[in-house]
């Protein structure tokens, strides 16, 4: 497996081809949003239209051997760690052809085969996995590291200190992604919370930078900077990303505890408006925008395509691949 | 008598013990200002102030955690884990704690705390937000577990697990949230530990509880036509279950049928089988049946969900073979 | 084929797991230099040091964790939990993560990891330090519970534990730890989910495993003095459990009496029971006595602990009553 | 219940009555270490020799109404709480006239009539409980607080982070006081934490001292203040209390870990001694300490004679009393 070291990738990877991926998961979610109002996608969903910033300046710097796990509002995580689109909304949909055959669903996006943990639908779960995770890429030795995605409730979790103090204390390659949107649900986490990642970050002794988490390209670049430190000696970093829940907590969320001038300030901080402006500072035309905007309009439709013509999961398999199978063991 | 959403029973039991009691508090994520993820506590926090209504931040241990200390300290707190499979995050304070501190202080503590907790699946929420796991804490001596199937009961057993001196696990049924059923307009507490006949019948016992008193009610028409009468015992309690109930409800039918949503291995119908194979062996003319879901994390898709949940379908052939 | 002491072949069944494949590390509290709190990774850490062999913090959540994860990015790791009391901090882990990854993300993962924990009474632990909680986990799809009785069974099902592709949870008993039994010198791995008859009789099936089984042989050489012959059969695994050779056994007897140290109600004991109560019906002459712990946390004192504790006795009055 | 102000005690109760109260606990634990050795006491026993001065110096500073949880090592707090002695005796043999019936023993001490909520098995247990204490407290407004006593061991689970920041969030009067003796079981606890307690408190910006733990007055002088304040103002406060585990983890540890060194400097650390030279500075005569060990002594001598006499449990009640008897309900 190829390491993929972070700045080589950014400089390769232009504001481009983050934009377009920044793009890519809008669309994604913007259908899914529009499904989920017809009726077409089962159970909760979350989104994290706004935020995918973060996802795409993270992964940026990572490569296949790096695993990343990821939480209840991971559809940004899965697709720019390499998801395959027409998997992803076969999942959501609850279709045989789903990444995870339609077991798991929004909250349960996995591709373990590169390196996507899954997202996970117990908030701060995935911190313990992730340190594992960090522990076995440690033990093998080849500067890989694992980055995990976490909102700003998920601080209030215990966990959050049992990971810290063991990532530090065995100098574990954990890059510690906090997207900071300001809601725990329905609740602004400033009420939750008597202290704040970087005070945290500190008391364990692990790096922490603060990044404004809808611009992709500072994301990018301050993970691209820890990212080569950890490769090469492994320790933890933490990053902080204050980003923005465009939508409710999930989708029928009439968020009536929200006030009207955060809900009019949103749209100032779309990172891919934001992405835009540059671009078209950049001197990039209208119609590159629209261009690329058709592409991947199209690249959703066919996966989507793809996805509705997946056949409903049928019981059978469920019971018999709860374990692995084994040859020559009854 | 007025019909009302199971929802709304529990929300008023809250109500009305928070009113007679000022001891009575309750605990939970978004359980405040946003009224519960399920809008069990809707209107507390105007009624009731901050003071007894904690918002609290996401953290199940420490949730759990405040109701042991609270009840150690005069307190009656009604803690809500937002979904049961959450409950994972607290079983220290629960199982080691509050379940043990009357005991191994030799009997000096009561411990009157509630812990709601909504289990089940059928809103497709997938494997970590579906899972029903009485089972476990009837295994915890103790603690007492209770489980409502409508609108009556919910409010019953919550004011009886408030009103308890002990620590009761009230746990409610996700899909029964916005099911009507009848509610007396001056409703009662519930004994703990007391089964009731949703419907009577000779032919065979089937001992349920929560949402699967629903699927056994359809069986039990659908078996009428083929002139099958069943006896539907809603256990409503799981810790303690009327046991006697059941031995008198078997000595009419001597066939027994148990069925849950939660998974059949090592479920809670497991014991209530094991103790009828026992003092009920004499009144047994056919194999006990169980139904529940099959040895599987709860699947997401809509199809799979609905063919992994047991379902009055399952009920009738498990009555059928009884009667083979 | 040597005696040794069951502590001996767990340290050994590690030992050469490790040295069979270098994917395969162990992680617990104080698990490297001391050796183990119960001694069980003796010698580890100088064989295999440090990069094999984690002491961690106090911190049960995380190791479990850091069993998960690391299994999921290829490596067999094998968590300590000191004592199974304290595998509550570490449930949403085991019971979320590393029961359900398998299933709900399609079948696309194996997670290969072990979780060793010490159950049971008779060191004046307290109701702390004391519990078998092996039902709860047995009642989870996507584990394996496993719980040896002798050495042999020791060395041979934590072999087969570690090389497993799927979660596995390793009950040792405590009070089992110092008892010497027969190890092969070049011992091998059992099978998960086979039991096994631990002394053949044919009046009575007596299912038990772990400390009781030891009860059961004693019970077993009193009754024959009655003239009564019990078949012990020793279930070894108790998630997948071997329901084929309860069945036969039962075919040959047609009375049963289930045993285990867990506290009766709700426990393994109930599973056995249900199954036979339906698929061996046919075969039963008389009521299913279990045969567990009282409904009460396990107590200090040496008087209380050992009436607590179920025995050979307990299992003698169980094999009389099915007689009468 | 009278709310005893922490100041006012500290002034009436003279360092010649907290050495009495350590010296108690001393000997009352000196008896049981033979005890064990004899044989005579079932199960665990974990020692706070060496430890005196933390429990009586905060126990100095609060009255029956304030609570206090402890840990695996709670003899010494129960003891300084006001847990009788032959009650207390009683339930370490495992006797029916234990405080807790002998069904608790040496890590269940308890005795909720005084506020002690009982000694604890699980590492941690005891802070989310005294959390829901102090918030039962608070809710009453009289003015009380909570106390747990946990270990430095105690720092890695992350119960603590839920605890910090609950109580800082609400403002809660726990009083957390930790007994850093350097070990945690057989591992030295730098080798288990990446952080400290000054650390941790400052991120979630709660008050924090630590004083030497083997100086009953630094103990109590520092309790006091933080008490007083805790009273006026209910919030949380964390004390660090640096002492001396002077015996193994529990009797029976061969304690091969630890070096000659650090065994050797042990008896200058020791509390009682520091005590007794004060008082002897202070012009106390040996007449006066010959005296009072010989009063303690006979005191220890009443108390467990008791409770060798009390007869062993029986099991009858056991099952019974697992739930609270009501009357008029079946
Ligand atoms: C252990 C646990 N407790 C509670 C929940 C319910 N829940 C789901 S998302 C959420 C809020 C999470 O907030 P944050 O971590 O900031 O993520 P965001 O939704 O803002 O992206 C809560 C409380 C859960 N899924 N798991
Ligand atoms: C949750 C839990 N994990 C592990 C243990 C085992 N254990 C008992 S005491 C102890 C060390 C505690 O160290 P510390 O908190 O510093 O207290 P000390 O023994 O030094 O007083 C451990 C690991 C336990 N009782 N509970
Ligand atoms: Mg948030
Ligand atoms: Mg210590």
């Amino acid at each position: 497996m190829s390491v993929v070291i972070g700045e080589m990738l950014i400089k390769s990877s232009s504001l481009q081809s983050l934009y377009r991926q920044m793009l890519l998961i809008r669309r994604a979610e913007e259908r899914l949003q529009k499904l989920f109002a017809d009726g077409d996608v089962p159970g909760f969903l979350h989104l994290s239209i706004g935020q995918e910033a973060v996802a795409v300046g993270i992964s940026s710097v990572l490569g296949v051997a790096d695993t990343v796990s990821s939480n209840h509002r991971g559809h940004g995580h899965a697709l720019a760690k390499g998801v395959a689109l027409s998997g992803f909304f076969a999942e959501i949909l609850g279709r045989a052809d789903g990444v995870c055959r339609g077991r798991g669903g929004s909250m349960h996006v996995a591709d373990l085969s590169i390196g996507m943990l899954g997202a996970n639908g117990i908030v701060g779960a995935g911190m313990p996995i992730t340190t594992g995770s960090a522990l076995a890429l440690k033990m093998k030795g080849a500067g890989n590291i694992a980055a995990v995605y976490f909102g700003d409730g998920a601080l209030a979790e215990g966990v959050i200190h049992e990971c810290f103090n063991l990532t530090s204390l065995w100098a574990l390659p954990v890059l510690f992604v906090c997207e900071n949107n300001g809601w725990s649900e329905f609740s602004p986490t400033e009420r939750q919370l008597a202290t704040n990642l970087e005070k945290l970050s500190a008391s364990f002794s692990i790096a922490f930078s603060s990044v404004d988490g809808n611009d992709v390209v500072a994301v990018a670049d301050q993970a691209g900077k820890f990212v080569n430190e950890m490769r090469d000696m492994p320790s933890p970093r933490v990053i902080e990303c204050q980003t923005t829940r465009i939508r409710g907590h999930f989708e029928g969320d009439p968020q009536d505890y929200r006030d009207k001038e955060e809900m009019s300030m949103m749209s100032e901080r779309d990172p891919i408006a934001r992405a835009r402006s540059q671009l078209l500072a950049e001197g990039l035309s209208d119609l590159w925008f629209e261009q690329l905007h058709a592409e991947v309009d199209s690249e959703i439709d066919v996966a989507l395509n793809l996805a509705k013509r997946s056949p409903e999961p049928t019981i059978d398999s469920l019971v018999a691949d709860v374990y692995t199978p084994r040859l020559g063991v009854s | 008598m007025s019909e009302v959403r199971y929802l709304k029973a529990v929300n008023q039991a809250l109500y009305d013990a928070m009113e007679a009691d000022d001891t009575v508090f309750v605990i939970g994520e978004d359980v405040g200002a946003a009224g519960g993820p399920f809008k069990a506590t809707r209107g507390l926090l105007e009624r009731f102030g901050p003071g007894r209504v904690y918002d609290a931040p996401i953290a199940e241990a420490v949730i759990a955690g405040v109701a042991v200390g609270a009840a150690m300290t005069g307190m009656r707190p009604v803690a809500e884990i937002m979904f049961m499979d959450f409950i994972t995050l607290a079983m220290d304070q629960i199982v080691n704690q509050a379940a043990k501190a009357r005991s191994m202080f030799g009997g000096q503590a009561s411990l009157p705390l509630v812990i709601r907790a909504p289990h089940g699946g059928g809103l497709s929420a997938g494997p970590q937000h579906s899972q029903c796991l009485e089972a476990w804490f009837a295994h915890v001596p103790g603690l007492k577990v209770v489980c409502p199937a409508n609108a009556a009961d919910a409010y019953g057993l919550i004011r009886s697990a408030i009103d308890d001196p002990d620590p009761v696990i009230v746990v409610e049924n996700k899909t029964l949230y916005a099911a009507k059923s009848e509610l007396p307009d001056d409703p009662q507490a519930v004994p703990i530990g007391k089964a009731t006949i949703s419907r009577p019948g000779r032919d065979v016992t089937v001992v349920t509880y929560g949402a699967m008193v629903r699927e056994a009610l359809t069986a039990a028409d659908q078996l009428t036509i083929e002139g099958v009468e069943i006896e539907v015992l809603d256990l409503r309690s799981i810790q303690p279950w009327d046991e006697a109930m059941v031995v008198s409800s078997l000595a009419r039918t001597h066939r027994l049928v148990v069925a849950h949503e939660a998974v059949e291995a090592f479920g809670v119908g497991a014991e209530v089988v094991a103790r009828m194979a026992d003092i009920g062996f004499d009144e047994l003319d056919a194999p006990i049946i169980r139904v529940g879901a099959p040895f599987a994390p709860s699947p997401f898709a809509k199809a799979l969900e609905a063919a992994y949940r047991p379902d009055a379908s399952d009920i009738v052939r498990a009555v059928r073979r009884t009667l083979a």
